[in-house]
């Protein structure tokens, strides 16, 4: 394999995309959202239960790339249980990774993006951010649809 | 920056000669302008560089035709005031005025649901063109009317071939549709839009602007024309053929159904049924016209760099020029106003006695292309109670010379007909 | 007679390398072909020395664009053994098979007069598919359904991803239209047309074939066929993006009522109403891909000069030689016959526990470009049980040597994401 | 002017395009036909009355360019009066002329034309020939209603 794959599929993702945390549904989801990313069919459903301003549970369900379903598994593992307000900077932090083509964001940043980090390598792939961030758009979703609905 | 005079230097097809040697002096920039080199070799490139099928593979050549694609949409969208979301890729400007059309006729028969039922048409409502249309902005709506019981009305235009502001009031309570041109291809009357806007808006009624010669020879910007939608073509603004643009307000396109489906616009689909994409995925079904976006985004950009507001002072002087040599033949008569303001560099005129043809034909002979015929308005002419006309009509390459050879050849021509 | 290994050499694209200095394997023909050197020239010379609105003007330049322009229509018709006014120039495939559901839309909406009606459908008429379907040739018709109170039905595949025989009895007395594809992009599968045609005759209801992937690799001959319309892409039989063609027996295309609307297909139009010219003008509304269908020409000449029967023949072994090699690792399984026979050189494969998306990345690094998801024909892939598929499509410049790197590296997928 | 426009425009056609024969209606045509070219949105129509097997009567209105007005004019000139055959025989010789790309038939069929091989150097142009043979089509089509309608 070349170091751009090696760099693209780092052991994180790929154990991720094979021991997937939190793949199940919700007994009683307070919001749910269904994500399709059109170009390949793949789709992904997360569910979430609020405690106060936490999220209680998150569970989520889908098919994917080892992208995708890494990028949702290392989600569960990161959020559940933490504050939604952590869960939309984590987000927003994602999503600037996504867009940085490639290149790794401040330490401090790249930090905080804990086992995020490993999806450095995607961002120079145009047609797999999406994948990537197929999950995230799901959860915030999610979570509006938990507050408000 | 280059002078005008350097311009025509970039058109390669403007070096040939024609009818045995003569130099051409191509004066049907209004039918179809010719294209730069560079507008040739960015088509060229992405052929021999980068061309593939774009949102769909996952490899690296995939992967720059989609970039190059969707940079052109964003190039284009930025040169005429839009958003990235409300361009929309047709194959020219009349597809894109059919795609309205078509949308409404979707809506009208219960397709895209709640969001879509703002479009609908009931017998009795009034669909409003304008006695200035060319038919790609008369014909759709026709046909429109004919199958939804709408009612098709009209603005007509005064002797001088301008939109009739007495007229405006055919816009009224049942109008929901006011579909006009920005600038006319035959009497080059250029539309003060806000007015017409003003007034749709009042009876809520929808804008379409036919922008297919205000985008090819003036600045505009649809944001601050404050229009719904609008239609242009690549081809008349040096770009390849094959290509051209819807506007629609992003939240109009939102809830607007599909026209053409298939490919690349869907969601899931099932043999049962279908959900579709967002705009602008949602209108452009298959395999899109990938090289000749690339090639609007470098006609953009050439445009962009010589600058509009030049190009449109440059063809202004044209436009006197022209107007003033035209008025000094008595036999000719020029269709449209006789002064170069609001005006594009566009006269069509006929002549005593000689039939465009005949005045083409001559003209021709001596090197100079024009085009006759009804240049597919045949309403205006009829207003000017003519049946055909011969049209000049310049662009940003054409020189004061081609003007003066013009001038001179039809001269002749009268002269032949007429004189002897 | 050029070998085959030379082709390669026509195609300029496939000279470049990708990620970082490798050798370029394009096998993703079945999305969109490369073009070659002859193609683009011609293009290139039409725009630089003869570019102009046709069927318009009385100048040089717009005879030269006229007969360019109708030449190539019929060195396509001749292609696809067609007469000349049978071939209507689309942008792509998927706006002639849209084109064909509106011409019956519009005849139903009481549009076309008196010869249309043979066009109207009734609530409870019925339109056939096949699960095998592209969705361009999919929803359109389930859109036609909805909007006129048809009922869609369909012929399923087989497990090898054929057209189920057994399911030609869906078509019976209330069946008005049939339309399936010629080949399958999914399966490779080539239809046996006689005895669909057949049936489809016997009860009196018109037969649309999707020719996208059969005319762009197999000789084909509308007329042995005895389809009623046919559909194909320029893009995928080595011509430029923005333009394809309709396919319409002479007496249909006669008494089908246009779909879109405007210039150029027009006898008088008055504010009132419109008359519309015969075909194959009355389907071609407004300024034509006219640079495209020029292009065009050249590559059906240059297909007809390499020879389609040998074209076949080569793409053939390319296809027996991919499956042999694909049946060799165990954990694929190719989606369609597991014999070359009656089967385009393309293969759409799963690979066991590795979704598509991995399987193409890693083939990309190696320089082999093929498409990932579901090929814009999501039943098929349901069939078969999967979302979606890596699928591998040969063209006549696919080499050998080819196929045998994108095995290998296939080869190399699999180890990486199941070996270690 | 140049020699290709005077070749183009000889004498006798601007003439009959100037003093056109048989322009006017018939008072009760028998066969009549109305032809439109799109191009240009010139018409002409073109009305008979028959007299056994001659063309007794022919007319003509419309509006078009010096070639279409001349051709018009000079077909009323050459077959009033004469029979349907010649009328046909005539027809097929310009239609071949008009095909001709601008070279003349041979000097038989070229004097069989008469006035009508003025128009040798119409068929040089493409767009022209159209308008040339407007006239024919409509007079083929009267003579075809008249018989049977
Ligand atoms: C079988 C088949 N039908 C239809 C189409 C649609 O063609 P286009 O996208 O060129 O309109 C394609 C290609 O995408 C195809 O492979
Ligand atoms: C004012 C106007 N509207 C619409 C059109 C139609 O454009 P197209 O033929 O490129 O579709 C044209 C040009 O022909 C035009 O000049």
């Amino acid at each position: 394999m070349s170091s751009a794959m090696q760099q693209l599929y780092q052991q994180v993702i790929l154990d991720h995309s094979r021991q997937r945390s939190g793949y199940g549904e919700l007994d009683q989801p307070q919001g749910e959202s269904f994500q399709v990313n059109p170009t390949c069919g793949d789709e992904c459903r997360v569910q979430v239960r609020l405690d106060g301003r936490r999220l209680g549970q998150l569970g989520w369900t889908g098919r994917g790339c080892s992208i995708s379903q890494a990028s949702l598994s290392i989600m569960h593992e990161m959020l559940e249980g933490e504050s939604i307000d952590d869960a939309e900077e984590l987000g927003e932090l994602f999503r600037e990774l996504m867009h940085a083509r490639g290149k790794e964001l401040e330490p401090q940043k790249q930090e905080q993006l804990e086992d995020l980090s490993a999806f450095t390598g995607v961002a120079q792939y145009p047609a797999r951010i999406k994948c990537a961030l197929l999950g995230w758009m799901a959860l915030r979703d999610a979570i509006i649809q938990a507050q408000h609905g | 920056m280059t002078s005008v005079r350097d311009v025509a230097a970039d058109f390669p097809l403007l070096g040939r000669t024609v009818r045995g040697g003569k130099r051409l002096v191509y004066l049907d920039t209004g039918a179809t302008a010719q294209k730069p080199a560079a507008v040739l070799e960015a088509e060229r490139r992405f052929n021999t560089e980068s061309n593939a099928a774009v949102h769909r593979g996952a490899h690296q050549i995939a992967e720059e035709a989609t970039e190059a694609y969707e940079a052109a949409r964003a190039a284009v969208a930025q040169f005429v005031g839009a958003d990235f979301a409300e361009i929309v890729w047709t194959k020219n400007a009349t597809e894109a005025l059919n795609l309205v059309a078509y949308g409404f006729l979707n809506a009208t028969l219960g397709r895209g649901g709640a969001e879509a039922e703002q479009f609908r048409l009931a017998p009795g409502d009034e669909i409003v063109v304008t006695e200035l249309e060319h038919h790609a902005n008369l014909v759709p709506w026709q046909e429109l009317a004919a199958k939804t019981g709408a009612v098709l009305r009209w603005i007509p235009v005064t002797d001088e071939g301008r939109l009739d502001p007495a007229g405006f009031e055919v816009i009224g309570e049942r109008t929901r549709i006011v579909a006009f041109t920005h600038a006319s291809n035959v009497t080059g009357a250029v539309t003060d839009v806000a007015p017409l806007v003003q007034r749709a808006r009042s009876v809520g009624a929808y804008t379409v602007l036919d922008a297919c010669q205000s985008a090819a020879h003036l600045p505009i910007d649809l944001h601050c024309l404050g229009v719904d939608f609008a239609a242009f073509s690549g081809h008349k603004m040096l770009a390849p053929t094959g290509v051209g643009a819807l506007y629609g307000r992003a939240e109009l396109l939102d809830a607007m159904p599909p026209v053409l489906t298939g490919g690349s616009m869907v969601e899931i689909v099932t043999m049962e049924e279908t959900t579709f994409m967002p705009p602008p995925q949602r209108f452009e079904a298959g395999t899109q016209m990938v090289a000749q976006t690339v090639g609007m985004h470098a006609a953009v950009d050439y445009l962009s760099e010589l600058g509009m507001d030049r190009m449109a002072a440059h063809e202004h002087r044209l436009t006197q020029l022209m107007l003033e040599g035209l008025a000094e033949i008595p036999e000719v008569r020029v269709l449209g106003p006789a002064s170069a303001e609001d005006r594009l560099a566009v006269a069509a005129f006929d002549v005593e006695g000689v039939h465009p043809h005949d005045v083409g034909q001559v003209l021709d002979d001596d090197g100079i292309a024009v085009r006759v015929g009804h240049h597919c308005a045949q309403p205006v002419h009829r207003a000017f109670g003519v049946h055909a006309s011969t049209r000049a009509s310049a662009g940003i390459y054409t020189t004061e010379a081609d003007v003066e050879a013009f001038l001179a050849g039809l001269r002749r021509v009268v002269q032949f007909f007429r004189g002897g």
